[in-house]
């Protein structure tokens, strides 16, 4: 049964692709973007990959699209249309896809246990981590412990592009040196929307109190610092798309914003090195404490809450500087 | 009892999916956008909260049911008021809705 | 039993999605997108029950979060991004 | 037949990879350029997901009366790798804008014109 649904949303997640490129009305394009990122999570979760899907619904239908949108209105909604199909770029793509399917004849079948991937450090971590971590979800524990180096280098990648989105769209041209006149349809319109206002005032605090339940909770079901982040940073667009940017941006300033996304990854990079000073090595979290697993715990904790501060901020962030941007 | 409630969730879940189905086949089929968020409606409300209800009954008194239950509440918060909010839009937009059909027949 | 209500959330699925592809208006879109969201949810909570393990539910929170939250931004964008409707 | 079966995620995945891939060499606009970038870089995503699922295992999340899991290491590569993604692609999306300030347009064969034309 699993099978046939797999297929099922496979062959639609196939047809959106198709949509997409054939439509030239880029607004259209990322709207289903969004469809096809929640087909994607769809598919994860059918395969077992609730932590990933978890992420890819947040980040690819929420935060992605977002920023897709803002894109869009800040340059042009409407593609070129191209004449006919590029024959060229389609022999290109039909070989490079027939070399493809020609080498998957060679790889194993789908869901095979004696499959290359399943005989080496996977069962390793399955048969060990139980016992070594002592946290039930083991891809928390493959993350934050097993490979907190890799995760560590992740949240810095996270943090430098933050950091070239805000060198690239915070400066000149920024909307709050315009005139009020400017500002005016953005409040009206939100005048009208008063139910969603309503709405929005105790569906907020629901979404952050969710958000911090997936940080906590990421050591015994799905969840974590990534997921949680992205969770918090949506209910922050979400205020600042229903009461304006202004109003978001007075609750959290800038400076306290960029400062938490340093400190995120500070508490990361902290952390491994508090281990460091209690005779472990870096980011060896069960020096941390006298029991082993009591330390990896508490390890865990900081550097998943550390994840957590600055995707979230950097989410919000870089929101903040697409959306601050004044249409030239 | 374990046996009604067995066959309770059985037939909800399966009025659940034909309303589903029924809604899915109405933003198909309906001719112009107001007719289609009727179809939507009905999916959101009624055929959402069957299922869930037919799947809190199979999960019987636990975590699951309240996880399942919170999920019904956010539905009933959200899809609503997404659906007006798309239906003011549109309005706001000009986007008039199909009354020429009806004129003709009368 | 789940099957049944699996096989009926897929259909549905299918059909917001060709309402999602044909249009006409950005508006049919949006409300089949948005329609197609609260499919997936349904879809997440019956797999869960199907393949005996239901014990994500959170996942398909997260979905209703994020379904919304996509909506309203898609709306917002309409409002003041000055879109071609058709 | 059995062929079939067992490799169709994978091919679905490269179908994925190609449109892709397609989208960003013929497509002129930026936008649709990082589209396709995206739906390329999903498409890797399930290809890794697709290796580690065991038959008859369940997520890797131990409860009880379970004892076969998938493999979580492609999970964790993927779920970091799916921030990255999005966070390079906003750095992505940072430049279409600016190049849309500076020069006008984001079609490819107008910017290359404007380049020639001094």
């Amino acid at each position: 049964m699993i099978h046939v649904v797999d297929m099922t949303l496979l062959a639609f997640l196939a047809l959106v692709a198709i949509a997409i490129t054939r439509m030239t009305n880029l607004f259209a394009t990322s709207v289903l973007t969004g469809v096809y990122s929640l087909l994607m999570a769809c598919i994860f979760t059918v395969l077992d990959a609730v932590d990933v899907a978890f992420t890819e619904a947040a980040v690819g239908a929420g935060i992605s699209t977002v920023l897709f949108l803002a894109t869009l209105s800040l340059t042009t909604q409407r593609e070129k249309p191209q004449r006919s199909p590029n024959w060229k770029a389609l022999c290109v793509a039909l070989l490079t896809g027939g070399a493809l399917v020609y080498g998957t004849f060679d790889m194993p079948h789908f869901g095979d246990p004696q499959a290359p991937v399943h005989q080496h450090v996977g069962p390793h971590y399955i048969g060990v981590s139980p016992t070594q971590i002592g946290v039930p979800n083991m891809v928390t524990s493959v993350l934050a412990s097993y490979r907190g180096y890799d995760t560590l280098g992740e949240t810095a990648v996270i943090f430098t592009a933050c950091m070239a989105v805000l060198l690239l769209l915070q400066h000149e041209k920024r909307r709050d040196e315009q005139s009020a006149v400017e500002e005016k349809p953005d409040k009206e319109a939100m005048e009208h929307a008063m139910i969603l206002r309503v709405q929005s005032k105790f569906f907020i605090p629901l979404i952050l109190l969710f958000g911090l339940y997936v940080q906590f909770h990421g050591d015994f079901g799905p969840g974590g610092g990534f997921q949680a982040g992205v969770i918090f940073a949506a209910g922050i667009i979400l205020y600042s798309l229903v009461n304006g940017l202004d109003k978001a941006r007075q609750i959290i300033p800038p400076n306290v914003l960029h400062g938490l996304v340093a400190f995120g990854l500070l508490l990361y990079a902290g952390t491994g090195l508090a281990s460091l000073f209690m005779d472990g090595n870096f980011l060896q979290y069960r020096a941390l404490a006298e029991e082993a697993t009591h330390g990896e715990h508490i390890g865990i904790l900081l550097i998943e809450l550390g994840v957590g501060i600055t995707v979230a901020t950097v989410m919000t962030s870089m929101f903040f500087s697409f959306s601050g941007r004044r249409r030239s | 009892m374990d046996l009604i409630v067995y066959y309770a969730s059985w037939a909800l879940l399966s009025c659940g999916a034909f309303l589903c189905a029924v809604g899915g086949l109405g933003i198909l089929r309906l001719p112009d956008f107001y007719s289609r968020q009727h179809a939507a409606g009905i999916t959101d409300t009624l055929g959402s909260a069957f299922v869930l209800i037919g799947l809190m009954l199979q999960s019987g008194f636990s975590l699951n049911a309240a996880k399942l239950v919170m999920i019904l509440i956010f539905l009933i918060l959200t899809s609503p008021v997404a659906t007006h909010a798309i239906a003011q839009a549109a309005r706001q937009s000009g986007l008039e809705p199909k009354v020429v059909a009806e004129e003709d027949e009368a | 039993m789940f099957i049944a209500a699996m096989i009926g959330v897929l259909i549905t699925m299918l059909m917001a999605l060709v309402r999602a592809l044909s249009g006409p208006t950005v508006f049919d879109r949006i409300l089949a997108v948005n329609m197609f969201g609260t499919k997936t949810v349904l879809f997440i909570a019956v797999l869960g029950f199907l393949s005996g393990r239901p014990e994500f539910l959170d996942l398909a929170l997260v979905y209703v979060l994020i379904n919304f939250i996509g909506t309203i931004a898609i709306l917002k964008f309409v409002r003041f991004g000055k879109v071609e409707t058709a | 037949m059995s062929d079939a079966l067992g490799l169709y995620n994978y091919w679905i995945a490269i179908f994925l990879m190609m449109v892709g891939f397609y989208n960003v060499i013929a497509s002129g606009n930026l936008v649709k350029k990082l589209i396709g970038l995206s739906i390329f870089q999903t498409s890797v995503f399930l290809l890794y997901i697709t290796m580690g699922k065991v038959k008859d295992g369940t997520a890797p999340i131990l409860g009880d009366g379970y004892d076969t899991f998938s493999n979580p290491l492609p999970h964790v590569l993927i779920l970091t790798a799916i921030v990255v993604g999005i966070a390079t692609t906003a750095v992505g999306l940072a430049l279409v804008v600016r190049i849309q300030e500076h020069f006008g347009t984001i079609e490819e064969d107008e910017l290359i014109a404007q380049e020639d034309s001094p």
